[in-house]
């Protein structure tokens, strides 16, 4: 019996060089009234690295699911190797050597990591599936992403940074020779992306070739070797990167002159109201306790690795994971709520990492999504459900947020995935919050879209709001708070002012616990 | 001796014929002086009555008595016969369990049944006479079917039988497909339930809708007996269900005391009765009742002990043994 | 076009298919009896709507129609004022969902498992209480029972009754805070617990409201039939589920039609009666009841299809 | 500890429990018959495993399982000899399984509607078949009645029939590439279809399954009680998917235990005997045995959490 090889490597021989690896040409996919994408072409390169960037919207993963052969185009053909194909199901195009990450995290949670891993390409042994090569088989893999969860652990229980790099690792164990990496790393942080870069250059090498879709555009400078952008379902134009600058690519993704991505800091003034005091709180029992104050007007970053308990304070804030321990006081002057019910009476709100499993209804309008909160937590009992205020309301998200739909009706899972996150903000944002927990808010949006996020941001700091804010980009935190909290190990470490610190220094920080540098 | 423990099964205990049955094993038990256990399944379902029947066996009783309700209970019931623990069949009857049967005769019974209706309604009588029955899946209902058609036919050459239709056991669903066959049928003169429940919805769907149609149906429940009293209903068929109690027990104590490890294959007619308001006709020696004093009986656990007691004790059920015919005569 | 649209039609062919054999069955006496005897299982496929929009179940509601008819008319033996004790009868039905309810929060079970159990608890103890006697009330003088036997306009008063339960709890399901809480737990419960939305106390509640629905139809029951036997109730489980699905509510939850149930449950009785106007043999009539039941939901099923496309040709155009 | 740990523990709490009081209920006899008597609902319970897991269900199982028994027993009085008739049972049980699957997929409807209406038209079938009669096979001289009441080391060929059924199915839901399928599916059906995972076959299959159990049941029964009636197997769906939820797989799809649902199918079987044992009242009984279940499951559950505490608890150390 022979183990298949035990690190990566190209599925069959490259062929001739000069092909172009994937040729698309006029494709066109249109939803009802909605065209997705419009005469699309392209030509990607062998053993290169390709990015597609644009709005939210744009038609990048409709792109992507077309050539994964997930959905069939109205019009259009594709090549592989310069040979027309026309996939009927995910499953041609995996046979044809086309591997995704989808943009959606599509794992199943009741199943553990190896059956993730392996989803409909179990290898077998005397017919029974087998356990052993399974993870002779991911254990490298995984070990370059540097993802540390066992085996026998339910994806559904996994925190979203690690279901994302399993769906990364479940992509490259299938040998792909074309593989399509749409938003892959929107919930990772920059060590996961680092170690996910080194993996695509290393795949570049051995003649894969990577389409890659991004909204962090330095990324994209730091990986791509060629950059598409598409407008409104149309490309606008593909150019080596190295003839390009970031803001002539946001320019053309926005159809207009881009602007500071970060607006501007807001003068510091004193609201008159009572600040939040964390006092004396910890992760665990028997934990580190640590403390911190916010200030209405202030915006306090959060930052840390997967592990160092960051990504759970702002739950735990929330009430989401029971009453939080410690003698905190919130700014209503009682204690920390013990159910995002008594949290969302109380004005708190938490925008949730994982948009799909934790703040949407997929299959819900957008006018039902934006009444998520406002009606189903903190409307009175008799209070109607009308279809005029459900409506008011998704309309004002809509146009607040920049919604890409075509109306309030629109079914959410429609939506691209950018807009969708837009849904979640808006609802919140609706409820007019006085403490608000931003979990990496800015997953999957666009530049533009960003930025209008980040406005509002500055406008609800200029309303004398709280906000706290986790990020996996450091340099949003450091364009957008005054002060980052930089969490190790399950503990505070300490707390960065943003002031006096540069990108390197604050990832030194979370990457060692090493308060030198505050 | 060891103390003689019977187990007695019946196929559900859900309505006060079963609690008659059950009146008379009680009374049996305690006039022999043997311990009795009663048990039932939820409804009826003959698999959890045989796991019931089996742990009773397994748990040590001398004797087992339950209804033959479904034809594959007959392999188990003979293993256990074969094992060494009597049974004795009651109510419903298969000829394969190696075992006696206390019952009723179901086609002759449910044929005078279909005649008394005929002779009722009149010799030349015209019209449409509907039957139905609780469940299309149960053999003997088939059988009481056939019975009451052939009765109607003989001695009421006039009259147009129509059914057998499926009216369900339960209340509701009775009563709703009664009132459907009611407008269904505008000009029926009489309507036959050969189950429990029909007279009860059948009377109510007289009085409301006014109709005047003949009303007869099977058992002698409280409820039928009202309405027969009442008036809206005129036959009630019974089927002496103290004695399918009693008489189980009394044999299966008979043939333990005696040594025996399993009892002969027999037939005990339990007899019945057709109860108007002026006929409570008992079978064999026991007291002919008015209409009144069955109602009264049928209220009273005691008086219907003392009902049957003279003839227990002293008449012609003390000489029980005589009265018992080979098991094919039950159908016939 | 509204989404019940396809089983409207079911409904409408299946009667029409009777009345053209026995013209009979379209007579006004037959189609008001037709509603009226789909109210008690009707009323409790109209709760089920709730339960199974939330992603839960309810097995026990047909013992719990019977124990709370049974109470109904217990109370009644012992002299209480018929009205007050079809009060109490709801109450009690409302507080055996209660316990449903409390049982599946505090043990944190599905409501699958814990009804599963409670079915039979509640059956057991109505059994205990009725000693296996049909319980009859003694005294049919109070106008409770001249109320609930009442025509107005030649309709009963059980057809008012099952008509105004289905406005209310429609509007209830589609209108209400908590209709809509019941909804987006269906949808997403993750995602409700972090909007804010109280996930147990919802659960509870629509058990509860479930538990209402059945006293409600036992006192009624006890009121129009002026009985309760043990076994009444017992198949109610199965068509009340059946009455919701037929009428479009998918079991999946986050969402659900009242108003299809209400015509799942006619459905139902259409074709119960159908079959014994057209003289479908007693043999062959379980066959056909089930070969009608794919008939309508298929019927349903292409009206559906058939209206979605068109709507996406509206929107294309 | 796997997570069958707190329905195993339920189990012999029971079993110990009856028998304090009554050691005659350890008996090896009667424990061999309590297994024995879960068989057949016991198999169709493994079998429901698969469908829960895959989010779908299957309420025909139980006239799925008399039909069967019934062509089996009709095929013997026909004269084909028994073995042959038993595979064509079991090949006819499967079939009524692809019925269910094929219409499930065409119509696109979920499998609880489509076999809602079969389970009618099973019953029906079956019951124009056998024309309310028990068929009885007319020669039991062959070899297949000799095994299937066989036999060895006293105990008897079904309790090993079910077991190797649970080991095989066991094997196949964890082991195999369709196990791997069906709790995909359930899991994240999206995922699955994005996957490539087949999902309308995989359904089909699932149900074809289902259907095969079925006919094995019958096929089984029929060898061994010598005799299928009309009515037999009405009560299985009930207790089968009761069985499969105590066992522990959820109705929410995504995952399951055929280890659970074999105990599950011994615990209700442990009551049903343990209440005759302890002489429980008749009345009481139902009472009892819906008590004995909600016991049942609080104690799983309290030994599950107890488990996951203690687990989460190394895992932070
Ligand atoms: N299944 C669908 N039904 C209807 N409209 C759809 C569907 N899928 C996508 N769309 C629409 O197609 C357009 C393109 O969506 P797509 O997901 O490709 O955008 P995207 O570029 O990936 O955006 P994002 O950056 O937000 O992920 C959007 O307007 C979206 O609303
Ligand atoms: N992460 C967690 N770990 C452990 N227990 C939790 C966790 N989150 C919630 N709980 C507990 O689970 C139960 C359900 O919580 P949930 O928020 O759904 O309650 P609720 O419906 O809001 O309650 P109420 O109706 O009283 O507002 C509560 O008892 C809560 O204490
Ligand atoms: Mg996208
Ligand atoms: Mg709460």
């Amino acid at each position: 019996m022979s183990l298949p090889p035990a690190n990566l490597s190209v599925g069959a021989q490259a062929p001739a060089d000069t092909l172009p690896a994937l040729t698309v040409s006029g494709l066109t996919k249109q939803y009802g009234g909605v065209r997705a994408l419009v005469g699309a072409s392209l030509e990607v390169k062998r053993g290169s690295v390709h990015a597609v960037v644009g709005e939210n919207g744009a038609g990048k993963s409709t792109l992507m699911k077309i050539i994964a052969g997930a959905i069939t185009p109205d019009a259009g053909t594709l090549a592989l190797d310069g040979k027309p194909v026309s996939f009927a199901g995910p499953l041609d195009a995996g046979r044809a050597g086309v591997g995704i990450v989808y943009q959606e995290l599509s794992t199943f949670p009741t199943r553990d990591v190896l059956a993730n891993l392996f989803a409909n390409r179990e290898p077998t042994r005397f017919g029974f599936v087998s356990r052993q090569k399974m993870m002779a088989e991911a254990t490298p893999v995984l070990e370059q992403l540097g993802l540390a969860i066992k085996f026998d652990d339910r994806a559904g229980d996994l925190p979203v940074a690690d279901r994302q790099l399993l769906e990364i690792a479940r992509a490259l164990l299938a040998h792909p020779r074309l593989i399509l990496l749409d938003e892959p790393n929107s919930a990772l942080n920059q060590r996961e992306t680092a170690r996910l870069f080194a993996i695509i250059r290393k795949l570049c090498e051995t003649g894969v070739t990577v389409l890659y879709v991004s909204h962090r555009l330095e990324e994209v400078f730091e990986i791509a070797d060629t950059v598409s952008v598409m407008r409104n379902g149309e490309l606008v134009w593909t150019r080596p990167r190295q003839d390009l600058s970031i803001p002539e690519v946001i320019d053309a993704m926005l159809g207009q002159r881009a602007e500071d991505q970060y607006p501007a800091e807001v003068p510091r003034r004193s609201f008159g109201t009572p600040p939040l005091r964390v006092v004396d709180m910890s992760f665990q029992h028997d934990g580190q306790l640590f403390s911190f104050d916010v200030a209405p007007g202030e915006i306090l970053g959060v930052a840390g690795l997967d592990g160092s308990g960051g990504d759970k304070l702002l739950p735990m804030l929330f009430g989401a994971r029971g009453k939080a321990s410690g003698l905190s006081i919130y700014p209503d002057g009682s204690g920390p709520p013990a159910s995002p019910h008594a949290a969302a009476l109380r004005g708190i709100a938490l925008v949730p990492a994982d948009r799909r499993r934790e703040g949407l209804m997929l299959q819900k309008s957008i006018a039902t999504n934006t009444a998520h909160v406002a009606l189903g937590a903190r409307a009175r009992w008799w209070e109607a459900v009308t279809t005029s205020v459900l409506t008011s309301r998704a309309r004002r998200v809509i146009s607040d947020l920049g919604v890409k739909a075509q109306s309030e009706r629109t079914i959410v899972h429609h939506l691209s995935g950018g807009n969708q996150q837009k849904i979640v903000v808006g609802k919140w944002l609706e409820t007019n919050p006085g403490l608000i927990l931003l979990d990496d808010p800015t997953r999957g949006i666009d530049v533009g879209a960003k930025r209008e996020l980040f406005l509002l941001v500055r406008r609800l700091q200029l309303e004398g709001k709280i906000v706290l804010m986790r990020s996996t980009e450091l340099g949003e935190l450091l364009g957008m708070c005054s002060r980052v909290l930089v969490f190790y190990r399950q503990g505070l470490a300490g707390i960065a002012e943003c002031g006096k610190l540069d990108q390197r220094s604050l990832l030194e920080a979370i990457n060692t616990g090493k308060s030198v540098a505050f | 001796e060891d103390k003689i423990v019977i187990g007695f099964v019946t196929h559900h205990h859900l309505d006060q014929f079963q609690e008659r049955i059950w009146q008379g094993a009680r009374t049996a038990a305690a006039d022999l002086g043997v311990e009795l256990k009663l048990a039932a399944p939820d409804n009826v379902d003959p698999e959890a009555q045989l796991a019931i029947v089996q742990s009773l066996v397994n748990s040590g009783v001398s004797g087992i008595a339950t209804p033959a309700t479904s034809e594959s209970l007959v392999a188990p019931l003979n293993a256990i016969i074969d094992g060494g623990t009597p049974v004795v069949t009651f109510l419903l009857n298969s000829p394969n369990i190696r075992a006696p049967f206390v019952g009723e005769r179901t086609f002759p019974t449910w044929k005078e049944f279909g005649k008394r209706v005929a002779t009722k309604l009149g010799a030349d009588a015209k019209g449409e006479v509907l039957v139905g029955y609780c469940s299309a899946d149960l053999e003997i209902l088939a059988h009481r079917a056939d019975g009451t058609i052939a009765g109607l036919k003989e001695a009421g050459p006039g009259l147009t039988v129509l059914g057998p239709f499926d009216v369900k056991l339960s209340a509701t669903e009775n009563y709703a497909a009664w009132e459907a066959l009611a407008l269904a049928h505008p000009n029926a003169v009489a309507m036959l339930d050969l189950c429990a429940p029909g007279i009860v919805s059948l009377s109510k769907l007289k009085t409301s809708g006014g109709y005047n149609w003949l009303i007869a149906g099977a058992d002698t429940t409280p409820e039928n007996l009202a309405a027969v009293e009442a008036g809206t209903a005129w036959m009630a068929e019974g089927q002496s269900e103290f004695l399918q109690g009693y008489m189980p027990v009394l044999m299966l104590v008979d043939a333990i005391r005696s040594g025996k490890k399993a009892v002969e294959p027999s037939f005990f007619d339990s007899g019945n009765q057709f109860v108007t308001l002026d006929n409570a006709d008992e079978p064999y020696d026991l007291k002919d009742v008015s209409f009144k004093e069955l109602v009264e009986i049928a209220n009273s656990p005691e008086l219907t002990a003392a009902h049957y007691k003279a003839s227990l004790e002293n008449g012609q059920l003390k000489d029980w043994k005589s009265l018992l015919q080979p098991l094919e005569n039950q159908n016939k | 076009m509204p989404d019940e649209i396809g089983v409207v039609a079911a409904l409408v062919v299946l009667v029409l298919a009777v009345g053209v054999v026995q013209p009979n069955f379209l007579s006004a006496n037959n189609l008001i009896q037709l509603v009226s005897n789909s109210a008690y299982f009707g009323v409790i496929a109209l709760g089920m709507v709730f339960l199974l929009a939330l992603g839960e179940i309810d097995l026990s509601v047909g013992w719990n129609f019977n124990f709370s008819a049974v109470l109904t008319a217990e109370l009644m033996l012992f002299g209480v004022d018929p009205w007050i004790a079809a009060a109490c009868g709801i109450g009690f039905g409302a507080a055996l969902g209660l316990l449903n309810g409390v049982m599946t929060v505090a043990l944190g079970l599905p409501s699958i498992i814990v009804t599963l159990g409670t079915l039979s608890v509640f059956q057991g103890l109505s059994l205990v209480v009725t000693k296996s006697r049909a319980i009859i009330p003694p005294d049919l003088s109070s106008s409770f029972f001249a109320v609930t036997n009442s025509r107005l306009f030649g309709i009963p008063f059980v057809v008012y009754g099952f008509v105004f339960a289905a406005i209310v709890l429609h509007l209830v399901f589609h209108k209400s805070r908590f209709g809509y809480r019941v909804q987006a737990i269906g949808s997403n419960a993750e995602a409700a617990k972090l909007a804010g939305i109280p996930i147990n106390r919802t659960r509870v509640v629509a058990l509860v409201l479930m538990g209402a629905l059945c006293g409600l139809a036992g006192a009624t029951f006890v009121g129009v039939r002026q009985a309760i036997d043990p076994t009444t109730g017992g198949e109610f489980l199965l068509v009340a589920i059946a009455a919701a699905v037929i009428g479009g509510t998918p079991v999946t939850g986050g969402m659900g039609t009242i108003v299809g149930a209400l015509i799942g449950a006619l459905i139902i009785s259409t074709i119960r009666s159908g079959v014994i106007f057209l003289g479908v043999d007693a043999r062959w009539s379980t066959f056909v009841t089930g070969a009608v039941i794919l008939l309508a939901v298929a019927i349903d099923k292409a009206l559906r299809v058939q209206r979605d496309r068109s709507r996406n040709r509206n929107r294309e155009n």
